[in-house]
């Protein structure tokens, strides 16, 4: 792996996917597809950090620790943004993010 | 076996590239949680290449197993599945692609103008390289890591109870499902409000208080 | 498998095969017996289910197509195959194309780390058991793309009730498992076997046991609070029974299988069976022991094998066939008592199945995560971990001492969760109660 | 806590809780206990279970080879019944089931006397869809005739949807059949009914009213007899040619008519021709009648005879005159052997066919033929002493000989005619 591919064309993978990620977060109207987008952001840097562990220290942890923290997160990120989801949803009766601009309820 | 590597790293590539985009691109919303799905499951394959095993099934586990079960449900509670007809990308969005397609050339820069990372030499192939494994992975998390480790326990637990809080409705306060009569009904309210411009007080119903249509495409 | 052909073909026969070709060879072999060993479990869980069922509901069961109806699985096989398939009109073809092979796929993929006697595991991944598990949750995925895709409400509703339940259940399914891995150390699948030698009592807990293979973790109270919790999961994950909720054929037709007919029909059901079967297998692996036993030890130590490689080859055939045939007795002796759960108890509702995880099995998995922890604690640690109470101990008093203290633990815990579990059955039940009176 | 039993009305209706009087926290020894039940019938299951007042034990019956007893209530589908000696249904047609039947699956049609076209107490056409029957069994109680009965016999299972729409033929059973499938349901009614049989029998003219069924055991008794009387050598080449006949003669409502026609047919030649014919044809039209009575099946062989007949008399029509004299006496020898024996019309059927037979030939220009016709109906005429028990088959030859004299006649005015 390590000499077949070289270091930059995974970073340009991840780049790429946080790229389509960042796009989808930013274009979609509906909050779940927002949502997704930011999924595949987290995921190209977990890509990175596991990339840059895999090739520059491979045996130490940090990097797989740290892909671990962001899965966490990212779980948690899940969680509570499918649940606003759900609460905007019943409150407005839609998920379209620029339909739901409204203060008062 | 360096040709094998480099075919399969550039299918797994263009797997996830073309998944991740088919998740923005989409217009059903289902088809985009499941294309995500695949993205996820390749991104899980290239973490088997990067020998990280554990991190590979642990992505499986949480992402494909947990967080993409939870969009799927998110999405068929809200009820916003097909999406035909609907526009699902802001008017803005010319504007985003450019952005993100000058960000990703401002990330490329680097490596157009031939960055040296420095990477440190592979050993030559064969020869058995350590690799933190899962039993390091548990060790560090109880002593390095220990104190972040602790606190990414207790944002899951906030984010558990959160999500709860959040979602929860009370008894007493929980909407009734609309029949088809009654859908057909708040329908027709919305577009009577947007044809007149000026929304008529809808009574009682309190789920009708939105007065915009649904959709606008 | 690698080590097999290498004796035969480079070894015996003598005609020097390059090292991947024995590579390709074996993982093709490997892989032509799992795919060939999955469906037969499968065809003879069917026969077997509906023979013991009937059974207990005093009937005989199939017993016409060959000798006692042993081709009836057959006969049925042959039946799905020649049904027309059907696609309704309405529903998202590609993805109602896909969803039974999302949801196959997976169960076989699952064979791969699952070991069938001594050194005879296909794959033995350092992480198998999270692999397992890993693997296990993606069929959630092929539940709810079958019921979305069907464009049917009854197979969407079944769709949400089997996934929920599963996302649910795979809380303690794993809380329980990883009781064993912290016992064990390890989430190799090979190494928890390896761990339950002895008699009653493992061999590494407490050296000088004589090994008969029965130091089994279903003997400690650890390992029996995490069984006890572990199959009732299973039971959920599995679809079985008692949690058969997702195709709750008096409710909503068929759950997410509706709309399914033909061969496609028969994968989801495949996959059932072969996901039942896993689950049987590994709750046999990990509390019972899988292919330990009486004899396989000893026989497994006169063959060749990593430690001792002058040995015979003929009794590495017999502890392969004595430790297949103690580990396929356990799994359907687990597959007999799911059947008997199917034939003793009425189905559960959603919210009592909801409750009954999260209220009762993960609270109950946690406290025995607890014990765990407790149990190392005593049989393993020293001065230098901080445990200085058992300085000095002897091993058999430090077992001693870990199984009463875990015991102590497991039981109060159990004893207090099922009163709190029952005063807030009767405390919703009121709420309910009143609510309709409220209406009324 | 409220109240045991908790009680309340909701709008979709009422609500009762109740309390179960056991509300113990168990902790998992409830589960424990039924799983002891389920497990105890596993254990026991591997025993035959036979007295179904055991809950214990396998008491399946494995089907095909093993048949359970059906009670003699049982009932599956309707059937009709016919009496095994006279050949007579017991159905009048008088409506009742068709009118009671929930799904309405019985139509039948009453049966009407040719000649007169009145309507008679039998049934000419009985039909039941077995396909939507329910088997409620009204039809069977409400028979006051005791034709209709529920059938204990349930493997109707068929790939031919339209056999499923039952016709009388196959619903007909004969009496013996129903009593032995219920043997103490029949005793009970079986005094009633076949007196309201005997009642009907005697307004049911001609062979209306009959079981078709009933030819093929007709034709078997008759070969039987025939074998019996084989030392009668006249006998013998009258038991082959009957005998085939009626084996196709099932469906046969359409030839009975025939046989019908032509009998009136040849009574209205009869009159038609010469003061001498209607002496001739006199006694060759009240024979049906009795014939009726006694036995049916014969009618095809009549009717059989009939064509023959009248194609010898076309035959004889298109031939030579001289015919007509040899036919007088073979006429005259028809009509003296019914009239002096009744019983014995064997004799006169074969008589009958000598002299049609004769009268072809002399159609054909041989007169000499008919000197031997007349010894050989003297002959025949003793010959079938033992003949009275089958008297059912004899009537046939009775009409046999009638036709054939009215063709005689027939011929014997077309001839006079040219």
């Amino acid at each position: 792996m390590l000499n077949a591919v070289p270091l930059p064309a995974v970073l340009t993978l991840a780049a790429a996917l946080f790229c389509i990620g960042l796009f989808g977060a930013l274009s979609r109207r509906n909050l779940i597809g927002v949502l997704m987008g930011v999924e595949l952001m987290l995921n190209a840097v977990n890509i990175n950090l596991v990339a840059f562990w895999r090739y520059f220290e491979p045996r130490y942890i940090t990097g797989q620790t740290f892909a671990i923290f962001i899965i966490a997160v990212a779980a948690a990120e899940a969680a509570v943004g499918l649940a606003m989801v759900i609460a905007v949803y019943r409150h407005y009766v839609t998920v379209n993010a620029d339909e739901v601009d409204q203060l008062r309820g | 076996m360096e040709v094998v590597v480099q075919v399969v790293f550039g299918l797994i590539a263009l797997f996830i590239l073309v998944a991740a985009a088919m998740v923005v691109s989409v217009r059903n919303v289902i088809h985009s949680a499941l294309w995500l799905i695949a993205c996820f499951f390749g991104v899980g394959a290239l973490y088997l290449l990067l020998q990280a095993e554990f991190l590979a099934v642990v992505q499986v586990l949480v992402y494909v197993g947990a967080v993409s079960v939870l969009i799927l449900f998110a999405i068929m509670l809200t009820r916003q599945i097909s999406g035909e007809g609907v526009r699902q990308l802001t008017s803005r969005w010319p504007v985003v692609l450019v952005v993100t397609v000058l960000l990703f050339a401002t990330v490329m820069a680097p490596t157009l103008i031939n960055q040296q990372w420095n990477v440190p030499p592979a050993p030559p192939l064969g020869t058995p390289e350590p690799i933190a494994g899962p039993a390091e992975l548990g060790r560090g998390f109880v002593n390095e890591f220990l104190i972040q480790f602790q606190v990414v326990g207790v944002l899951l637990t906030v984010a558990l109870i959160g999500a709860i809080v959040i979602a929860f409705e009370e008894r007493a306060r929980r909407r009734r499902v609309l029949t088809l009569a009654e859908e057909l009904e708040l329908k027709r309210l919305r577009e009577r409000a947007t044809q007149t411009e000026t929304p008529e007080p809808v009574e009682a119903e309190p789920v009708a208080r939105e007065t915009r249509p649904a959709s606008e495409g | 498998m690698y080590d097999m052909l290498a004796a035969l073909i480079n070894g015996a026969l003598g005609w020097g095969w390059p090292e991947w070709a024995l590579n390709l060879l074996s993982y093709i072999l490997i892989v032509t017996i799992v795919l060939v060993v999955a469906p037969l479990q499968m065809l003879f869980f069917t026969y077997y289910e509906r023979r013991v069922i009937a059974r207990m509901q005093d009937r005989v069961g199939p017993n016409r197509v060959g000798p006692e109806g042993i081709w009836q699985p057959i006969a049925d096989g042959v039946k799905m195959f020649t049904k027309e398939d059907i696609v309704p009109q309405a529903a998202d073809r590609i993805v109602h194309f896909l969803a039974p092979c999302v949801v196959v796929a997976p169960t076989v993929l699952m064979f791969a780390v699952v070991p069938w006697g001594p050194g005879m595991v296909p794959v033995d991944l350092p992480t198998g058991l999270l692999f397992f598990f890993a693997i296990s949750s993606i069929s959630a995925v092929g539940l709810m793309m079958a019921g979305w895709a069907s464009n049917n409400k009854f197979s969407l509703l079944g769709a949400m009730r089997a996934v929920a339940q599963m996302v649910s259940y795979e809380i303690p399914a794993v809380l329980s498992l990883i009781a064993i891995v912290m016992i064990v150390g390890s989430l190799s699948i090979n190494e928890i076997i390896a761990y339950q030698t002895g008699l009653i009592i493992s061999n590494r807990d407490l050296p000088g046991i004589p090994d008969l293979g029965l130091g089994w973790f279903v003997f400690t109270p650890v390992g029996f609070v995490a069984f006890i919790a572990f199959f009732i999961a299973a039971l959920a994950e599995g679809e079985r029974t008692p949690f058969d909720i997702p195709e709750a054929d008096s409710e909503i037709v068929a759950g997410y299988m509706t709309e399914y007919s033909g061969m496609k029909f028969g994968l989801f059901y495949l996959a059932q069976y072969v996901l039942n079967f896993l689950l049987c297998a590994i709750t046999a692996i990990i509390f019972f022991g899988g292919w330990q036993g009486p004899g396989v030890g000893w026989l497994y130590a006169q063959g060749i094998t990593p430690d001792n490689p002058n040995g015979n080859g003929l009794f590495n055939v017999l502890a392969g066939v004595l430790g297949v045939f103690y580990f396929l007795l356990k799994t359907y002796i687990f597959f007999f008592v799911m059947v008997w759960l199917r034939g003793a108890f009425p189905r559960l509702r959603i919210d009592q199945l909801m409750d009954f995880g999260w209220k009762f099995l993960i609270p109950l998995t946690l406290a025995n995560l607890f014990s765990a922890a407790l149990w190392v604690a005593f049989t393993r640690w020293g001065p230098a971990e901080g445990m200085l109470i058992t300085v000095g101990w002897s091993p058999v008093l430090r077992w001693l001492a870990a199984f009463v203290v875990t015991l102590a633990i497991n039981l109060g815990v159990y004893l207090w969760l099922t009163r709190v579990y029952a005063a807030s059955q009767a405390e919703r039940r009121r709420a309910e109660l009143e609510e309709l009176s409220a209406a009324a | 806590m409220t109240a045991s039993p908790f009680e309340i009305e909701i709008p979709r209706g009422r609500v009762i809780e109740v309390q179960r009087d056991d509300t113990r926290v168990r902790r998992g020894g409830g589960l424990l206990r039924g799983m002891a039940v389920v497990w105890k019938h596993w254990k026991e299951s591997f025993k035959l279970n036979r007295s179904y007042s055991q809950i214990h034990g396998t008491f399946t019956i494995e089907y095909p080879e093993e048949r359970p007893r059906i009670p003699e209530a049982y009932r599956n589908m309707p059937i009709l019944l016919y009496d095994d000696e006279t050949g007579h249904e017991l159905c009048t047609s008088c409506f009742q089931c068709e009118r009671i039947c929930p799904p309405q699956v019985i139509h039948m049609t009453q049966a009407k006397d040719p000649a007169t076209g009145k309507p008679v107490p039998a049934v000419a056409e009985f039909i039941i869809e077995y396909d939507a029957c329910m088997s409620c069994g009204f039809c069977a109680e409400v028979c006051p005739f005791d034709a209709i009965k529920m059938d204990h016999e349930f493997e109707l299972s068929t790939d031919d949807h339209t056999q499923l729409t039952v016709h009388k033929e196959q619903l007909l059973r004969p009496i013996s059949y129903y009593a032995k499938i219920a043997p103490t349901m029949w005793a009970e009614v079986r005094e009633s009914a076949l007196k309201k049989l005997q009642g009907n029998i005697r307004r049911r003219p001609d062979v209306i009213g009959l079981a078709p069924q009933l030819t093929e055991k007709i034709a078997a008794r008759r070969a039987e007899l025939a074998a019996q009387a084989a030392q009668a050598a006249a006998a013998a080449p009258v038991a082959p040619a009957a005998a085939p006949a009626p084996a196709e003669g099932r469906k046969l409502t359409p030839e009975e008519k025939a046989a019908k026609l032509a009998a009136i047919r040849a009574a209205k030649a009869a009159q038609a021709g010469e003061s001498a014919t209607p002496a001739e044809a006199a006694p060759a039209t009240p024979s049906p009648t009795p014939a009726g009575e006694a036995a049916p099946p014969a009618d095809k062989a009549a009717k059989l005879a009939a064509i023959r007949a009248a194609n010898a008399a076309k035959k004889a029509a298109a031939g030579e005159a001289p015919a007509t004299p040899p036919a007088a006496p073979d006429a005259s020898a028809a009509e003296t052997t019914p009239s002096a024996a009744p019983p014995s019309d064997k004799a006169a059927r074969l008589a009958a066919i000598r002299a049609a037979n004769a009268a072809k030939k002399a159609a054909a220009g041989e007169a000499p033929a008919t000197p031997p016709a007349t010894p050989a109906g003297g002959t025949a005429a003793d010959a079938p002493a033992d003949a009275p028990p089958a008297a059912p088959p004899s009537d046939k030859a009775a009409r046999l000989a009638a036709i054939r004299a009215a063709n005689a006649a027939k011929k014997q005015q077309s001839g006079d005619g040219s």
